[in-house]
């Protein structure tokens, strides 16, 4: 029965785990105190009680998580693991990439690795370099592997979902700046999505803007910002960064024939200059150079100062759709490349 | 362990068979790999047979689940896989057990309760520790077993998989297959004392050394953490020192062993070892008699699977995704 | 070990005052956070301070090094750093020890002897394998020591670094402060034995246990290590078993914590411990006097730090290459 | 003394590591099977004998090498170790991410760490796909990390060295395809370059055609396929993914007005994108869409017959520079871009 109920980001997800273990008996869910804690942010609080020994705590041992996952998995178990920033995937990546990601392909299907594994990532104030990085783009290059970044409470909810009912590996990054901030109506207990697409959170006609993860919220500030200077910026929500939904970002570079894109990460080897390149492989004529929005190069510092100077914001973006609307066509030298070093 | 029991002559003679079946296999690859019939880095376990013949013996094949290495066609006829199907692999057929995806380091063949080589070292003992998790679960009763070399004692998922399996009483086999060298360096060298079982105490989990040449004491070795662990003991440790009698890979001169060393290896290894006991009771005659069926067999495996087609390529972006 | 010989006073004062700061400057830590100044995830020491202060008492502060975790205040400070530098840091302060760059919990002072705490669990271990290894080659005498938590002993990056610095002998000391808990889970619930130094022996390197509340204890386990490190014998592992009396970060309401463990802890935390042991022969005004002067020098560093400007965001670009 | 020696690519980089072990005391030598041995490869042959202790052979254990190697580099050694195969990174990724290129930050100079580490990569006939995968695009996604990729027997020896004296981390990427591949004539002894910088090794004024590793000799022969078809393709070889020399891809695009972008990688994610990225940003006006070659979203298969069809070759390269020169100008659909499958 499809309903709504008020929820935090981090509830959506929990009611979203839950009904997971509910309707799959075949789900198990650990992770590093995930079980009887509840999780350091509280996100799986309630579980291990409600679903017993399905439920339950690791040890320190990423490798072992993922791995266990996978042979898990192997066997007809759909394991849900927690990897609690993803800055410490770097520690098991061997087990995603090398491992989870080769299963379906080199059996042919007879075998499959059809995991979840949650995670958040990103920057916020005060959290130190080995803390704070945006990942995206190492998963997002690896054949095999479906990548999630919900940025809304509804999404966190049935990106999730649809993570879990998908056969393939999936990796769902999260954002721990998003799990407390304000409870939203979140309709639960829908149809199962399937485990891609993008979506227009605003319509616009000057500037298409590709985003995803928390960087939404700031480039729906921007748009606004933008708007306050006559240009209407549409906002796209990449929701799944593998596969990544060209069609829609494509559609709207038609229309608006200007693009910009904002993501936390570093810009250098970042998704968006996936996007950018797939845009001007496909030929589509821009009025202006697109740009790109994302961390220069640097690592994360802990001090709020200095990371402010470097996490994009909705300044940053709106700056960067006011030059994009204000470019001209494609020839013309942009001044956007210029503000990032480069190495 | 206890005394063992006195072998039946037929189970002997299966032992014999399977090795057998190992060594000719794999001398036919390196014929194979010689004449770039099959390329790219293939690891044979010659000298090693005992280890894969005598585990399997200990496992259900209707429900048990092995995890190899890249030094694994040893392994994957054991566990029953046809010499053809995996000739084919080999050689990049269409008709090989993966295709010719997985290649001679990467197979695998679950139907055969062989849940894949991994040509990462150490990659496997998670894995197979979580298909034990899974066995917690689902009432099959499986147990999984996780073979790998001694120099993959020192590799971080190997310590993160035991720790995990001891702490959740998982049903799962660590099987090392001590060689004494690890590609082209001796573990001697790269660990102080050289007694890799006992690490099994750092995970409060048993562990025991057994006579990887000899079939029989692999197998009751291995029967017995089968047991306890299908009865919800945990995981245990098991090392089984045996040699192996050729190169790392097919092209390694061995320049790093000690003279006498691989004479002493080749007195040793285990199929001489089993016929010459064997050829005290039973005729000659009949030894060589399995010998040659083996070996007919293997040949016409191998020239079945190189009259197949290479793997097709029209299917090679097939199965990435469900 | 033999039996200890009775501390001096003087060596007793000496620990009491640095633990004293210690816990002065992980108290006004807590204020700062609660009120707002400082931001982000702190891992506060408080119950730990004899480790810290007992360990560097068996370094060599002009060519030992030292690798804590995220939880390194109190490291930090034993390393000798003054407390001004080190609020700075945690206060986001252009003066911190590294301008701000690092943080509570990723922070380094290598002019101390501090090589940097690691906010990954068990990363420091190789790191500090590989300084024990420059060691080997430089002719310093320097000793490693890599301090990191119960929990930790289960990472892979650990086992590594343990066999590493084995084998090769290396001047390092790896030092688990055994404070039961890994963020929120029990350590007992996660290893199958607890005697976590006895996965010494795994490596053939020795292991042993020691009151990490007792800093005379803990410093008498590092200085034989120390020796035995610098006299090119090779590593070692020593568990001190301790409590946090503080939750894993601030915030943490320690629901986990079975009723009566904390009041426990409190009463045999290791300030409480000696401060009892020191009021039998030490007139009470003298140990409040130094009290109250380590109070002041904490205020007055904090006070300090606050007055000084956020680090500069125009220098943050600085320093990523040479 | 500069001189000329005939040696093989394998031989170039021995030669490297001998005159580095030999005129900087503090370097190390270390990984596994690199000094009793010689070398899986036979890469190292020689140098445990010359250089005694400080070439030396380690447990297999990755994240003990590159972390021992860090730890060993912040006091003053200057330690080259190897992986023995890019995709062995993956059990280690954290200590080269999250502790190798952020010591020097953090501590705003104070501490460095000047490591190096040669690896190699790529696909070779019969090798699984846990030893066929391109890497660079993860690590060229890090700041702090420098990244070569030598191509040429020449460069086997300067890049390395540049490496081995440059201050920061450096991640060499050699191709175990081109170790012994004969011998040509190598400059030795000549001045150290400094860690950057790319090469044109085939003028040309029809299409830009940028590449790196192996496969630049793939490249070469597509540029003489395509100059039988009139096209006159530049070739440069990037020798440096991080940083990466973009100026002279822009000058020669500014000339050329054509790009295709050539790596065995997977396009989806790989460093073409990076570099399709920052050409659109730059505002350059092309005649042609850009277009990338590189590998489709499969894992790598074993068989020769499998992996021949995903991996770039002459001729899919050569396809590429038609169809790019065959191009109008932006803004006709690229036929290019449809040829794979994106996820
Ligand atoms: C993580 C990782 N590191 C290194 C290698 C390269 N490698 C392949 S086999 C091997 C030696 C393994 O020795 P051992 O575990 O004793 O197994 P054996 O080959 O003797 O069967 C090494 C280092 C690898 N495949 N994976
Ligand atoms: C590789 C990695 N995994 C997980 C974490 C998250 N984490 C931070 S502290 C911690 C607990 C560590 O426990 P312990 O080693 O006992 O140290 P303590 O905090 O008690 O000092 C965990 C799991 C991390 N930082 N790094
Ligand atoms: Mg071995
Ligand atoms: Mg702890």
């Amino acid at each position: 029965m499809p309903e709504t109920r008020d929820l935090s980001y981090a509830e959506a997800v929990n009611a979203a785990l839950a009904r997971a273990l509910d309707e799959r008996p075949e789900t198990l869910l650990f992770g590093e105190d995930v079980a009887l804690p509840g999780g350091v942010f509280g996100v799986t609080k309630g579980l291990r009680r409600r679903f017993g020994e399905r439920v339950f705590d690791t040890p320190i041992s990423e490798s072992a998580i993922i791995g266990g996952a996978v042979g898990a998995a192997m066997f007809g178990r759909r394991p849900i693991v927690e990897i609690m920033w993803a800055d410490f995937f770097l520690v098991a990546l061997d087990q995603v990439v090398n491992q989870a990601a080769n299963v379906r392909y080199v059996s042919r299907g007879a075998v499959t690795a059809p995991i979840t594994i949650r995670t958040q990532q990103g920057s916020a104030p005060g959290a130190c370099a080995q803390h704070s990085q945006s990942l995206e783009a190492v998963f997002a290059h690896v054949p095999g592997l479906r990548v999630a970044m919900p940025a809304t409470h509804q999404d966190a909810y049935d990106l999730l979902l649809a993570a879990v009912w998908c056969d393939d590996p999936v990796i769902v990054i999260e954002n721990r700046t998003l799990y407390h901030t304000g409870r939203r109506p979140v309709g639960v207990n829908g149809g199962i999505q399937p485990a891609e697409g993008a979506l227009i959170r605003r319509p616009g006609a000057d500037v298409t803007l590709l985003t995803w993860g928390a960087m939404l919220h700031a480039a729906l500030e921007a748009a606004e910002l933008a708007a306050g200077r006559g240009i209407d910026a549409e906002v796209i929500d990449a929701r799944w960064i593998r596969p990544l939904d060209l069609d829609t970002v494509l559609a709207s570079v038609e229309r608006t024939g200007r693009l910009v894109v904002a993501h936390e990460a570093h810009t250098t080897g970042g998704v968006g200059g996936e996007v950018l390149a797939a845009v001007a492989e496909s030929g589509v004529r821009l009025r202006s150079a697109p740009l790109r929005v994302g961390a220069p190069p640097v690592r994360m510092p802990a001090a709020p100062a200095l990371a402010r100077a470097v996490v994009p914001n909705a300044l940053t973006i709106a700056d960067a759709l006011i030059r994009s609307a204000a470019g001209g066509s494609v020839g013309a030298a942009a001044e956007g490349a210029a503000d990032v070093p480069r190495r | 362990m206890g005394t063992p029991m006195p072998e039946t002559a037929a189970t002997q003679l299966d032992f014999l068979e399977s090795m057998l079946r190992i060594r000719f296999f794999e001398e036919e690859v390196g014929r194979l790999r010689a004449e770039g019939s099959i390329v790219g880095s293939v690891h044979l376990c010659n000298g090693q047979e005992a280890v894969h013949a005598g585990a399997c013996a200990a496992l259900d094949p209707s429900r048990d689940a092995v995890f190899p290495t890249y030094r694994g066609h040893g392994w994957t006829l054991a566990c029953g896989v046809p010499p053809y199907a995996l000739f084919a692999e080999l050689l990049g057929r269409q008709t090989g057990v993966n295709g010719g995806r997985g290649g001679s380091a990467y197979l695998t063949a679950p139907e055969y309760g062989m849940y894949g080589e991994n040509s990462i070292v150490g990659a496997g003992a998670p894995i197979a520790a979580g298909a034990a998790l899974a066995a917690t679960f689902d009432g099959s009763g499986r147990v999984a077993l996780a073979a790998f070399g001694d120099g993959a004692m020192n590799q971080g998922a190997v310590h993160e998989a035991m720790n995990f399996a001891a702490v959740r009483d998982l049903p799962v086999i660590f099987l090392v297959e001590n060689n004494h060298y690890s590609e082209l360096t001796p573990i001697a060298s790269m660990v102080r004392g050289d007694r890799l079982f006992a690490r099994a105490s750092a995970y409060g989990m048993p562990g025991g050394r057994v006579d990887g040449n000899d079939p029989a004491a692999v197998r009751d070795a291995v029967a017995q953490a089968v047991e306890r662990a299908r009865g919800g003991h945990g995981p245990a440790l098991i090392e089984a020192m045996t040699q192996r009698i050729v190169g790392h890979y097919i092209g390694d001169a061995q320049h790093y062993r000690p003279p006498g060393e691989l004479e002493a290896a080749l007195a040793d290894e285990p199929i001489a070892r089993l016929l010459a006991t064997l050829r005290e009771t039973i005729p000659h005659a009949e030894l060589d008699a399995l010998s040659e069926r083996v070996r007919a067999e293997i040949a016409d495996a191998s020239a079945r699977a190189q009259a197949d087609p290479p793997a097709d390529p029209s299917t090679v972006l097939e199965h990435l995704y469900a």
